[in-house]
């Protein structure tokens, strides 16, 4: 049978089901797919804490959220379009945000009393009218699963473990999706059991063969592929694409990397992904505590290899102390804080931006370093080699923060050449020529020497330090200088940054001010102001400290400045305090991106004044 | 090979070489002078090149040894000696890498740090300048200080039951502990010799007089009239020995040790326990532990143990070399195409 | 005396009493929800009221177990729990404290604290869910994972040694130190009245299944088939006897336990080393402790050690006693005025 | 001989001399005795990082200044009036802070050829003609004293020891002390050696007599009693006096003092203080390190006693992650941070004030709590009690920042009746009554519930709770509100405090805002400005977040405002980001407090525009 076939200019579809119904990996094969037929997307993952919660829990519900389309694509979708429910908890949770007249599909065999309760469901919605607004489609997907599988008399746990494709085969039917490449990941993933290979493909194709015979369906969907450049693709996510800039830029420079890392959520699989690139040469400490972490990496910088700690908020809490150590003996570090929902523990699987604040000022003593934010998951790639690049240049820690949401999230990276990039060069001292350990060159940065070089052996430490001899020094004055060669050596990174980018015009009603991962609601919003005719522009500080000079500038050139972020007010208060100028604040502390409609709507209201 | 012989045979330097411009700014009588001059004078017997020496320290009076070293050094944060030259280290295995630590720096807020480094066997040296008393910060009591000690922060006398550093040691599975101690500075060097001969972590105490604040806590141990009977000098393969005359010895009952006199001819010397540095298993080095100053027995001085396992900067290196090997040299090009890939027209 | 006793009669709770309104969050087969089980079984036991048990936990999967107790509770962050734990009990010495950490929280990040509050002797238990990974961070290799062992964070194999538990805490002047495991209930039961019956620090370490990321690692000491080849059932008194027919026996060879044959008629019963859980040296429990899983020996589950010493909170206790008695109760007045005091009128 | 007598309004004398050679002593025995004949002084005391340094090193020079008058004093002056140098290291150091025709006195004996090349003079300043601008007095002190206690037959180090006795017998002359306290003290002091008692009386009174008898001094001097008012007075250190205002508060409160700390210069002298109090019930913990430290008293607030820390910046750089779980777990608990010269090691046994941005900002996520700052030492006393009032009423962790010259200088201090302070109303929840473990009371603060009490018990942790049940939650939207919840909780605060103090007219030219231990030295420049006719105020912020409602218009009441700061510029940045008023800094950071002269100066400049 034919079925009717519909374009769309983009889809946003949620998987959800228990934690272990495997839907995270259900979504990443879906936009791995989207992502080689040529769509731009964004995604959202979105797990809890628990690592497995008792089956048809709410609180056990794990998502994955993909936004795909042929236009340009800034966010995983404010609402979606498509629900993929395995359980009446995934239904319950998820059920808010997909939009009227949307798509439900959902695995009927699960809707059973028990899990019913769990839900918190008297009466399945399955069944009473409570669902009229949307599309529903009832399948047995267990059911229809074992069925496709009958013939294998494999456990029922297995059986049951395969459902997920047959959900995955159905969506990409619905969607027009070329199965292939899934199917030679299956078999390259369970390559050592055969039979499981053979029982995912099956489930994959009964699923996709679900759609195309039963009528369940009326129509299927096209989405063409996006306007993307011209060039290769590959599908990333923020964290590995932190992982491959740190890499290239210590191949860049010539250098080794030292990573000393205690794992955390969000951020352990940049410490994962690390471990398997040993043959880069690449050692990887996964050390008894954040705190030893630092200090390896530090201890290894000093060494020559250029030292780097990865973490997330709580993490940095205990980090302080090592940091200014960093500062004060100068050597290059790279801290990178996958930041989470706050304080204490908080929200450790969701995600926000509380912890700017914290990276800016949460040391004792003047301790100031430079502190730069990616936009984008595959914009953690351009911060990593950014920060690998500052650390060496100015012989600094450098700080990188990230975010839960760019860390898991995705989206299409044109992989570059490794030849785009420029060389960063390491000059290690290895004659005297009248330098000392503190010499300053015309960066104010002070000379890196390596352990084992002759006739330049020195001592370094956390004491106030005589400027180039590098000796303790107790002399008030030179204390005072030194703070403030410390300080001036990082403001004068400045002068050695891109400009802050404005989309927009350089003059109007309103400025949007964004850091970090909220980049893309941000600047979907402003698209759709601008394209209204409204004299909105977007800024977006990728480097925080020290900000690009233009910065002050572009924020004068507005009549209102709005700041939203995922915290009570971080950027703007830094904004006020550095330039006087009035914010006008958006904030969100929910564990979640922005919505670009929740932008648009502010920037409504802060038009009408 | 033989160059690199060449090169070590033509390395002649002496403890001045080791000495850095800086002046030394313990108290006048401080036990840290006569541990300094030691690892000045011995140093120049490893053949190694000086830039080829890190010292590594925490915060403490002890820890600031490396300003006086002509060495590199690193004075780092209360604690954390450890952590940083485990990264020194894992950064360049090639460094001969030495840290130098206190009793509150290593075993009060660095403990955490000290049974890891030791449980992971970077091959480092690591001295321990036990003064039993935290000595920068002006006399408090430390996790070494005796049940009772009076001091500024314990006016009623301290609560904590010591520590006893090389059970510690030995609990997070150390392979080479020893004690020496700042008044027998010959013993001391061939502890040093010792632990820079030992591949993998070493853990070297060191009794240190601190006179400010504990002056004479060791006097037992180092004043002519006591020290014979109070002191056990180790040495392997020999018979537990000591006394002024060589009068006493320690037998073994079972798994206790007894103190015996060898004078009254009940026990000879061959019914002594034999010391072992070698036992494979860590309990002889155990049973030496317990025996100290509160007890009723001798104080063990020497190498308690010293039995060698794989060190950590060599498995690192190995698993770089083999990966290397399976996967190839590391590639940007290689690395940025991984996965599914896909070309955009 | 007996209206304190005819309170505590009074008092019959169940294992309900103890269970929260929570629900259990942990995956389904996760040892842990067998250590809870007994956990609530065995409290009613005590006579204590509900409302005077304190459960201390750090960060990871085992330290959710808190929520589930209907008693007081803190959950903390990530190592600290024995520290938190120090100050509760410091603050008033009447509660029942537990402590209940994992591998990565006791061992890894919080292993300073573990090693201070078994030396200081707060009157404490601590329960040690063991299952050799990080099971909330999603398996990355612990303190306690063996050489080799591959996970997310090792995908060549940990080059680490790893602890045991039980020698660090005996390194740290432990008084008790025993050994139990999930799917045995029945012992670790009587594992967890003996913690509570000690007074001073108890380390019970727990040997638990982690099903999704380290499943099977106990499963020699479980299954039917390896069980009693494997495992070696401490009793005080009692000779170490173990095998499916009671076949094997450890004798001591000097300080060495040797694995003997008992079937062959070469060694008897007699032969045998008797278990003493009041030895005063903790020699005996240190060679305990060295046998386990990863040598040839059979693993030792039981109490290792109990000997008591005078706790932290009763020496806190007791020098403010004195305190007073030497110097009055505290009275502002007299503190503002102390020193060099003069009038201006 | 009598000899003329001048009155002095006041004076400034600074003894110097070898870590070993008594200084600290010597100035803290004048300091009493002048404290004792009614003056009012402040003092500065100044030791080196070691504990001994090499005797006669120039940075083995331990110093003890003090200002005494008849007026109010407010700094421990700018410059010194006499200069007691035992050798010539502590002559080189401290010359350039003696006013021309001011007093040397110098112990001659310690002028060896030897002494002068550690202090790196070529010839003896005492020979040359160096040395014309002052008066120099050369005596040979040690010889002298030596002289004094020869029958005794005491070893040589015992007689040497006693050569600053001899020095302090001189200046007691010199400025018409009384010597009975001294030797009240001495013989407390040494009682269980009464030849040490015998000695150092002797050598006292060589030195008076010394004075009395030789023509060497012209004239002596007398200071009247300051204009303080009728009342009790003892000298207090600000360490003391926190020690003692944190026991009022508990004893005030009704409540246990659990205090969980780690060594660490300055903060130290507090934790030896409460040790000595046990008989107060007060339980003092060493613990292992700070983050145990913090911990432990985290603990025992949840158990019912108050909880609280003593250290200094790096310390609290590592208590950043605990001190958010009390934020999260909203328990009561005091944090008091001895600020010294950072940043890292920095400048352990100096003063500064740069730990205010962490104090605010120095933790993961959002983590508000109130912070508070004492003024001069005995203003130490009343802010620890303010902070025991905060943070049991509004259950928060609360931070104390004072610094190292705070805490080791020292005032007179007007000895309160214990009467003279309100009770601290603790109410623990006893019985459910409807509430919950995070119900909230007028001023959003949650029940304090001990562990003992039958049927309340619940679970606290650093997982976001729910509001009123105290449940884990992860719900977006409560966490949102649980986040604003807090902050709302401490901004609160705002309307709980005393207004700021405003010293001067409320509008004028410029309004010199400070905080901390500047307050002296602000206070006398104003006071000159002021008697000057020039239109100058001084406004001292004692709360510094939440800041007190009135600061925002009398910040608005000034053309200009002027922000003297021992760091380069934190409060300065909070007042342009809370209120955007321009400031202009005026920045220290030498490890020394401010003297009163640069601070006028700069009033001058600013005054001229
Ligand atoms: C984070 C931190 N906490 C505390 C201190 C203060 N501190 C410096 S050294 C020291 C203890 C020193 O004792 P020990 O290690 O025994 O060395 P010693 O001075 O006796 O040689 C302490 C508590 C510090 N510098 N940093
Ligand atoms: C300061 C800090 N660092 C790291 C983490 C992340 N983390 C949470 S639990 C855990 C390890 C858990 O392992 P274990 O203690 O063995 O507990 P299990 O989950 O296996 O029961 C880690 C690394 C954290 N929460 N806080
Ligand atoms: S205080 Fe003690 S340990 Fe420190 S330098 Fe002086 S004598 Fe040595
Ligand atoms: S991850 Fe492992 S330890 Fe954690 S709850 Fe699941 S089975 Fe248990
Ligand atoms: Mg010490
Ligand atoms: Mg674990």
């Amino acid at each position: 049978m034919e079925k009717e076939v519909q374009v769309l200019e983009d889809v946003t579809i949620r998987f959800a089901g228990d934690s272990g119904d495997g839907m995270q990996l259900t979504g990443t094969q879906f936009t791995n797919v989207s992502a080689m037929m040529g769509n731009d997307l964004a995604t959202l993952p979105d797990f809890p804490a628990e690592i497995r919660a008792p089956i048809g829990t709410l609180y056990g519900v794990s998502g994955f959220q993909v936004h795909i389309g042929s236009g340009k694509i800034h966010t995983p979708g404010d609402h979606s379009d498509v629900l993929v429910a395995m359980n009446p908890a995934a239904l319950k949770v998820n059920l808010r945000e997909l939009d009227t007249n949307g798509i439900i599909i959902a695995n009927e065999d699960q809707f059973t009393e028990k899990n019913l309760k769990y839900a918190g469901y008297e009466v399945s919605p399955l069944e009473d009218n409570s669902l009229v607004k949307y599309r529903v489609f009832k399948i047995r997907i267990t059911h229809l699963t074992g069925l496709a599988l009958e013939d294998l008399k494999l456990p029922n746990k297995t059986v049951d473990r395969c459902k997920n494709f047959f959900a995955l085969g159905l969506i990409f039917w619905l969607f027009s999706r070329d199965s292939e490449p899934t199917i030679a990941w299956i078999k390259d993933k369970f390559k050592k059991t055969p039979e499981l290979v053979e029982a995912n493909i099956r489930a994959l194709k009964a699923g996709f063969n679900y759609g195309v015979i039963t009528e369940a369906f009326q129509s299927k969907y096209e989405i063409s592929s996006a306007q993307l450049p011209k060039g290769k693709y590959r599908n990333i996510t923020g964290n590995t694409a932190m992982a491959i800039g740190l890499v290239t830029a210590v191949q860049k420079a010539g250098l080794e990397l030292f990573l000393g890392s205690y794992p955390i959520t969000p951020a352990s699989d940049i410490l994962h992904d690390l471990s398997k690139l040993k043959n880069f040469g690449i050692k990887t400490f996964q050390a008894e505590d954040e705190i030893a972490a630092i200090a390896s990496a530090i201890g290894a910088s000093f060494a020559g290899d250029l030292g780097m700690t990865t973490t997330s908020g709580p993490g940095v809490s205990l980090k302080g102390e090592a940091i200014g150590y960093a500062v004060m003996t100068e050597l290059p570090l790279v801290i990178v804080n996958i930041q989470r929902g706050g304080p204490s523990t908080g929200l450790p699987t969701k995600t926000e931006q509380s912890d700017l604040n914290q990276a800016i000022y949460g040391r004792h003593g003047e301790a100031p370093l430079p502190v730069i934010a990616p936009a984008t998951p595959s914009d953690c790639f351009i911060m990593a080699f950014e920060a690998c690049r500052l650390a060496i240049k100015y012989m600094t820690p450098v700080i990188i923060l990230s975010d839960g949401y760019l860390a898991n999230g995705s989206e299409p990276w044109k992989i570059p050449s490794p030849s785009d990039f420029p060389e960063i060069k390491v000059e290690f001292l290895t004659e005297k020529n009248g330098k000392l350990p503190y010499s300053r060159n015309e960066f104010n940065a002070r000379p890196w020497i390596k352990p084992g070089t002759p006739n330049l052996e020195h001592r370094i430490g956390g004491i106030e330090k005589a400027n180039v001899s590098g000796n303790i020094s107790y002399d008030p004055e030179n204390h005072h200088n030194m703070v403030y060669l410390r300080k001036a050596k990082i403001e004068n990174i400045a002068n050695d940054i891109v400009p802050a980018e404005l989309f927009g015009n350089e003059t109007g009603d309103v400025l949007v001010v964004g850091w970090g991962s909220t980049y893309g609601a941000i600047r979907k919003a402003v698209e759709l102001q601008q394209s209204a005719g409204k004299k909105v522009s977007h800024l977006h500080i990728r480097h925080l400290y020290p900000m690009a000079k233009n910065v002050e500038s572009l924020l004068k050139g507005f009549k209102k400045v709005l700041v939203p972020e995922m915290n009570t007010g971080q950027l703007a208060s830094l904004l006020r305090s550095d330039f006087l100028v009035p914010t006008i604040q958006l904030n969100k502390v929910y564990g979640q991106p922005f919505k670009a409609s929740e932008i648009t709507k502010k920037i409504d209201e802060v038009l009408r004044g | 090979m033989s160059e690199v012989l060449n090169k070590i045979e033509s390395i002649k330097l002496t403890a001045k070489d080791f000495t850095s411009d800086q002046d030394v700014r313990w108290c006048p009588g401080c036990g840290d002078y006569a541990i300094l001059a030691v690892v000045q004078r011995t140093l120049p017997e490893f053949g190694i090149p000086r830039e080829n020496f890190v010292f590594v320290s925490g915060i403490g009076c002890s820890s600031r040894f490396p300003y006086y070293m002509n060495t590199y050094g690193m004075h780092t944060i209360h604690g954390r000696a450890t952590a940083f030259a485990s990264g020194v280290k894992g950064a360049n295995p090639d460094l001969s890498v030495w840290i130098i630590t206190g009793d509150g720096d290593a075993l009060s807020i660095g403990g955490n740090h000290f049974i890891h480094i030791i449980r992971r066997n970077f091959d480092v040296n690591i001295i321990l300048f036990n003064n039993e008393i935290y000595g920068l910060t002006k006399g408090q009591y430390s996790p070494t200080s005796e049940v009772g000690k009076v001091t500024k922060s314990s006016p009623y006398g301290s609560i904590d039951t010591p520590f006893k550093p090389t059970s510690v040691a030995l609990g997070a599975e150390a392979g080479f502990v020893a004690i020496g101690i700042d008044r027998d500075t010959k013993h001391l060097q061939e502890m040093i010799r010792r632990a820079h001969k030992h591949k993998g972590t070493s853990f070297l105490e060191v009794y240190q007089n601190c006179v400010i604040f504990n002056d004479g806590t060791f006097s037992a141990l180092t004043e002519k009239d006591t020290k014979q009977d109070s002191v056990l000098y180790l040495e392997h393969g020999k018979p537990l020995v000591y006394g002024k005359e060589n009068d006493k010895g320690i037998i073994m009952d079972g798994l206790t040790p007894k103190i015996v006199n060898l004078a009254d001819g009940t026990y000879s010397i061959n019914d002594l326990a034999v010391h072992d540095e070698h036992a494979k298993d860590p309990t002889w080095a155990h049973i030496l532990s317990r025996m100290n100053r509160s007890s009723d027995y001798p104080q063990p001085l020497g190498v308690f143990r010293d039995v060698e396992r794989p060190t950590y900067e060599k498995g690192l290196v190995n698993q770089i070399e083999l990966a290397k090997g399976k996967r190839g040299k590391g590639n940007l090009e290689s690395l940025f195409n991984e996965g599914d890939v896909w070309e955009n027209n």
